[in-house]
């Protein structure tokens, strides 16, 4: 036994040491603030795991605004750095990076973080080191009734307002050529469950009928038992609360049933480049909501899809626009505020221009309410001859709503 | 055991002994000493796995039974303190205390179901406690919130963050030194004794008369409890739950390779791995932030461990220093080829015996 | 059934010690306890021997608990045991040893012993292992065994005799009446073999009773007071030493006749 | 009430489920009788063959179908590796735990370089048949569905085929029954093992081809299908090919059938209530083996 404590002292004292360089390693860095220094600004992003694709997205995003910011000389003529850091999609990361953003790295301003899930979370604590908090991905009703107070979206609408337009629509039909029935689908996740039932509440009230109504885990794979659900409900219309994948799988799941709705919807997905190909095609009719359209004329999106396709040599979607709508909104904070430190009185003055203003981005004007909801709407896409198109609202539509839709 | 009660001098235990002070005031002082809220959050992570991870050793390192769930007792426990807190409206440290019951209450038809057959079926129903776990808390939105998260009121409102970082480190390594003497106390009571038997040959231990089955369960619900604690006050502290993260395989598999890697049958043993692989994971996130190659890495260290030192770094660093003492140790053995040829069998008859065990209920 | 042999009974009617009544337990098809209905005597050196595969295994694992038989009982001393867990019956006084001997491992020889000392009350449970007294008679074993100077090394660093004795000195320490003995001169050199014989017959000296399988017969017959033949699942003699071996049916047994 | 026309449709959805369950079930049944051990890693091969299926067919854009004349004896071949490298260098006395924290191991570096390759993004194959589907007495069923179940039923039928007349298969079934015996009539068990377990590998291939062709895959999908295959080979009994391909069946249909009345999570805990039933009522499994008595 001799041998065990001589052991146990060695490694009492190993766990010694080792603290002790924790300690050391992780102190250090820290700066100064100073005119001439950058504006170092702190996210921390979901570049791996499950929401990497859309975190990306997001960091393309970001990147491409600081990059055309710095292009033009910088903000209040300093440059801005971004300090991005990977939280694994991960509710634990994304807490811990953000202390460290603010705490150890002494960041002068932060942006939010991809999904609703990681949003939350991460809102606590930035509100609670009293900075402002502007996030291009918290849409889901949650977000907005846990008493931030330093927390805005910079999107056009959140999640349950996403079908505002297709809802006025549909309730100016006549009620004999309106859909009667409606199937409901949604991913078990705040921000797809919340597009479905924000519409679902609107066409309830009007009286059409509700004849299924799922709710899906999102590591769903088959969708077969949902799909014979609501064809076998041989509902008018079909509404998806999708994200990308499991709305693939839920319309073709649907077309293998051969189930033909008079009107179908989905979120996310039909708006995604990759769509058309994933099913085959045969798209015709589906009509989805967007935040985004890179054929948008307001003056900062052509700069904003220029010089973005001319740096990843593509045009960007939805998740890069929101991303850049946020630095956006940022920024004119930080020009009208003319200050950009982790100073409360500094943050003070950016959350209270921000709740009393109207910011130009890419999304079009942006104006909070004083839970930080944007005041604005989605515009409602359809795929109509092979292609997507702007349908509702009547301004800035390309193309006719479809109704009855054609067969898919 | 008799362990230090005949050493040939006492320097070794006066060692021991200021080592482990040194060791505490080092945690003590720890906050004081941290540059920013940060470090000290990072402290709180690594007390936080030291916790789960000398909790999993009760049943792990006792019994050698290797459960992959207790990260749902974990989940439940913080969903326990935050239902009890929030829905209850109990004050949130005795909901703490109260959800930790719970699932030690819980944990007995769940250790009966699990212990009553031996081997396989243990770690069976371990992976499927997450598993379904996960599924329920998803789905019973009316009561936990589901996928939207479970928001846990503050313990301390009003208490500056930097402040409450601080209180809940202080909390946790409370936790932890409970941990670590309820483990001492039965590493050293006959009860332990009983286990480890179990844990070398449970035939035999039950042939000397150790009702095995109820010891095994009794340590189970004993683990259960205190990796409930742990979750609880990690609910308290984080505030904000998800089922996701709380209920996942892998923050169970972390517990089972930090107490592996830093050796289960010594008291220290996970509280060294977990400061080992805590720090690891923090400094990989700080160098090489973005690849999912962490789990490649988490992976690929588990079958090290696994395969090449299964009793730990204790233990291989114990042999290496012995390897260079070289003591007489070997006098004490006197094997003949045929004696070897007989230590075979009786490894191959490992599965004879095994052929003839039956399932016993209490 | 069982045909006892009408061996010249002893001059006192033996005390019943373990005993069955057709016991019965078959694995899949192959039935190996046939209504087997047996009894041993208290107080004496039993043995039972049969060619392999006759079930003697099979027994001792389900009259220890190790196994539920399909039918039949089991009593020890009047008092019934059918279906209790092995720890229960090892409460009521029955030992055992394994076929290729069992110990801890990787736990120290003195731990060994310690670890069949069986605490009562919770406090108990709770209380240091190792006490003074514990300590002590476990020592006495060690020292009777002749391993005392080992008692700080690891189980699985003795020699297989080492071990073989370590086992026994195992289930001394849980204080059986009746010790179950499975083979206990399997793989052992004839000077450890002789160690072991006299160990048994001071101890039963002492006043334990054993119950020996075992396949060398020069042991069996000088060591044994009883003798209890087994093939295919059920005894198909018994009788003293003597008796046995001048038995048709056992040599029938054995010579596959 | 769903209406009858929904149920049939149901049913048909849980056969056809029930059938790839029954597959892998049968393959984690095979390493569990030859070796005794929990393959943690079995659905971490079957993601990692329904990948390269996916790769294959985008790089190329050959059939699925067609990789499985790699993956199979790839699978194979890694199988019997995993026994004879890895496994039997174990501790006996320990083999069980260890060996389920070893192929856990082996899960984890799957999952994390197929997150690597490939990001975490969910994929699917696009196949021309994609979304056609064929009347069956008022049922209507995908195509890619029906093949991946006839991939399952071959697969299965083979398995059989191969244990019940064949002399490796009278070996392999010695060795699951009793390993001792099976050495004392000459067989080498050791060979065995490994063979034993090459085949269950090589049915993850199988069943990773047939799932690739009708949903998507992503690195860390393997959990969502250990949980419920551990389930079937503990509710089917330890170690019985024919109990786990019946209980994967039963519960494959149960789980279809529950999605009527229930959300699809729900439905999922049916494998998990099945377990815990099967472990707290009859511990040795409903149409099993005698081995799980022993464990």
């Amino acid at each position: 036994m001799t041998r065990t404590h001589r052991l146990q002292a060695r490694i009492a004292l190993s766990t010694l040491s080792l603290m002790l360089t924790t300690s050391a390693c992780v102190s250090g860095s820290g700066s100064q603030d100073s005119s001439d220094d950058p504006i170092v600004i702190g996210v921390s992003l979901p570049l791996t795991g499950d929401f990497s694709e859309p975190g990306k997205g997001v960091e393309r995003g970001y990147k491409a605004w600081a990059k055309i910011v710095n292009d033009k000389g910088g903000l209040l003529g300093r440059k801005v750095e971004l300090k991005i850091l990977d939280d694994q999609s991960n509710a634990d990361r994304v807490v811990s990076d953000y202390e460290q953003l603010i705490g150890r790295d002494e960041v002068d301003l932060v942006f939010g973080p991809f999904s609703t899930r990681l949003v939350v979370p991460s809102a606590r604590v930035v509100e609670e080191y009293g900075m402002l908090f502007v996030e291009p991905a918290g849409a889901a009703p949650e977000v907005f009734t846990q008493g931030f107070e330093n927390l805005f979206y910079a999107a056009p609408a959140v999640a349950d307002d996403h079908y505002n337009h297709l809802a006025e629509y549909i309730l100016a039909m006549p009620e004999s050529e309106r859909p009667k029935t409606v199937a409901y689908a949604a991913m078990d996740d705040p921000f797809a469950q919340g597009t479905a039932y924000g519409l679902k509440e609107r066409l309830q009230k009007a009286g059409i009928r509700t004849v299924t109504d799922e709710v899906y885990p999102p590591n769903t794979t088959d969708f077969g038992n949902i799909a014979a659900k609501i064809a076998d409900s041989k509902a008018d219309m079909v509404v998806g609360g999708t994200q990308y994948q499991d709305g693939v799988n839920l319309i073709v799941a649907l077309q293998q049933l051969d189930y033909q709705p008079k009107m179908a919807a989905f979120s996310t997905a039909p708006t995604e480049p990759e769509f058309a190909k994933a099913i085959g095609n045969k798209t015709e009719g589906i009509l989805a909501p967007t935040g985004y359209t890179q054929k948008a004329d307001y003056p900062s999106n052509k700069e904003f899809v220029e010089k973005y396709t001319k740096q990843y040599g593509k045009a960007p979607e939805e998740d890069e626009a929101n991303a850049y709508t946020t630095g956006q909104v940022v920024a004119a904070a930080v020009e009208a505020a003319e200050c950009a430190s982790q100073d409360p009185d500094c943050q003070d003055k950016l959350v209270k221009w921000l709740r009393g203003n109207t910011v130009d981005t890419v999304v079009g004007p942006l104006k909070w309410d004083d839970k930080g909801r944007p005041q604005s709407a989605h515009m409602i896409q359809q795929w109509v001859d092979g292609e997507i198109q702007i349908v509702l609202p009547d301004a800035q539509k390309e193309a006719d709503l479809v109704y009855p839709k054609p067969k898919w | 055991m008799r362990r230090g009660s005949e050493l040939p001098s006492r320097t070794h235990g006066l060692l021991h002994l200021g080592a482990l002070l040194a060791a505490v005031a080092v945690a003590l002082s720890f906050p004081s000493m941290a540059p920013s809220p940060y470090e000290i959050t990072v402290g709180i992570a690594i007390l936080n796995y030291a916790v789960l991870s000398t909790s999993w050793n009760f049943v792990g390192g006792f019994t050698g039974y290797i459960s992959l769930g207790h990260g749902a007792f974990a989940g439940l426990g913080a969903y326990g303190t935050g239902l009890l807190t929030a829905k209850a409206e109990l004050p949130p440290f005795v909901a703490l205390f109260v959800a930790a019951a719970l699932v030690a209450v819980l944990a007995v038809p769940v250790g009966y179901a699990a212990l009553r057959v031996r081997g396989a079926s243990f770690v069976i129903v371990s992976i499927a406690l997450v598993l379904i776990m996960l599924l329920v808390f998803q789905s019973w939105a009316s009561l936990t919130g589901g996928s939207r998260g479970l928001v846990v009121p503050r313990p301390f409102p009003g208490m500056l963050r930097a402040e409450h970082h601080r209180t809940f480190y202080f909390l946790f390594l409370a936790l932890l030194a409970t941990a670590l003497l309820s483990w001492w106390v039965i590493d050293r009571s006959r009860f332990g004794m009983g286990l480890k038997a179990i844990r070398e040959d449970e035939d035999k231990a039950q042939s000397l008369g150790t009702p095995t089955y109820t010891y095994k369960l009794v340590v189970f619900v004993v683990s259960a409890a205190f990796t409930a604690l742990a979750g609880g006050l990690y609910a308290l502290w984080f505030g904000d739950l998800d089922p996701v993260f709380q209920f996942s395989i892998l923050s169970g598999a972390y517990m089972v390779l930090m107490a592996l890697l830093g050796g289960v049958r010594h008291l220290y043993g996970p509280l060294l791995g977990a400061v080992a692989v805590g720090y690891a994971l923090e400094y990989a996130k700080v160098e090489y932030g973005d690849t999912p190659l962490h789990l490649v890495v988490a992976g690929l260290l588990l079958f090290v461990v696994v395969m090449f030192m299964p009793d730990g770094v204790i233990p291989a660093a114990g042999a290496l220093l012995a390897r260079f003492r070289r003591t007489g140790e070997t006098s004490i053995r006197e094997v003949t080829a045929a004696e070897l040829r007989g230590r075979r069998e009786q490894d191959d008859g490992t599965e004879v015996r095994g052929s003839e065990r039956t399932t016993r209920g209490a | 059934m069982s045909a006892p042999q009408e061996a010249p009974e002893p001059e006192r009617e033996p005390e019943p010690s373990l005993a069955t009544a057709g016991l019965t337990k078959s694995f899949g098809g192959v039935t190996a306890l046939d209504s087997a209905t047996v009894a041993f005597h208290h107080g004496k050196v039993n043995a039972l021997i049969g060619p392999n595969g006759s079930g003697k295994t099979t027994f001792f694992n389900c009259v220890t608990g190790m196994i539920r038989p399909d039918a039949g009982r089991v009593t020890y001393r009047g008092r019934d045991l059918t279906g209790s867990p092995p720890h229960r019956i090892a409460r009521a006084g029955v030992g055992r040893s394994f076929q290729l001997c069992r110990v801890f491992p990787r736990m120290t020889v003195l731990e060994n012993l310690l670890a069949a000392v069986r605490p009562g009350s919770l406090a108990g449970q709770l209380a240091r292992a190792g006490g003074r007294a514990e300590t002590e008679r476990a020592r006495g074993w060690l020292t009777r065994m002749g391993i005392e100077h080992l008692e700080r090394a690891e189980a699985r660093q003795l020699s297989w005799g080492q071990q073989k004795l370590l086992e026994l000195a195992g289930v001394l320490m849980s204080e059986p009446e009746l010790i179950l003995l499975d083979e206990p001169a399997g793989g052992v050199n004839p000077a450890l073999i002789d160690r072991i014989c006299d160990l048994v017959r001071e101890l039963n000296a002492e006043g334990r009773t054993f119950l020996i399988v075992e396949h060398n017969m020069d042991m069996v017959m000088s060591l044994s007071d009883h003798v209890v033949v087994f093939d295919r699942g059920r005894p198909i003699a018994q009788g003293p030493p003597s008796v046995i071996q001048s038995d048709e049916r056992v040599l029938g047994a054995y010579l596959g006749v | 009430m769903p209406s009858l026309s929904l149920v049939f449709q149901s049913v048909v959805l849980g056969v056809l489920l029930g059938g790839l369950y029954a597959l892998l079930a049968a393959g984690l049944t095979l390493y569990f009788g030859v070796m005794r051990v929990v393959m943690i890693a079995h659905s971490a091969f079957l993601i990692l063959a329904a990948y390269l299926a996916w790769y294959a067919h985008r790089e190329t854009g050959i059939d699925p179908l067609l990789t499985l004349v790699v993956t199979v004896p790839l699978f194979f071949a890694a199988g019997v590796a995993i026994q004879r490298l890895l496994l039997t260098r174990l501790r006996p006395a320990t083999l069980t735990m260890m060996s389920v924290l070893l192929t856990f191991s082996v899960a984890l570096v799957i999952e994390g370089l197929l997150g690597y390759a490939f990001s975490g993004t969910q994929r699917r194959i696009r196949l021309g048949y994609s979304s056609a589907s064929i009347e069956f007495f008022g049922a209507r069923v995908a195509v890619v569905k029906l093949i991946a179940f006839g991939m399952a039923a071959l697969a299965l039928l083979g398995l059989y085929v191969l244990m019940k007349h064949s002399r490796f298969g009278q070996a392999l079934r010695a060795t699951i029954q009793h390993r001792e015996a099976a050495q004392l009539l000459g067989i080498d068990t050791d060979r065995i093992a490994g063979y034993g377990f090459g085949l269950g590998l090589a049915t993850a291939a199988v069943g990773g081809t047939a799932l690739s062709l009708d949903t998507t895959i992503y690195p860390s999908l393997h959990w969502h299908w250990i949980g419920p295959l551990m389930a079937i080979i503990v509710v089917g009994g330890l170690g019985s090919v024919p109990g786990a391909a019946i209980a994967a069946m039963t519960l494959g249909m149960l789980q279809s059938l529950l999605q009527l009345e229930l959300s699809t999570t729900w439905a999922q805990t049916v494998f998990y209530v099945a377990l815990f039933a099967t472990l707290a009522v009859r511990p040795q499994g409903f149409f099993g083996g005698r081995l799980a008595q022993r464990f």
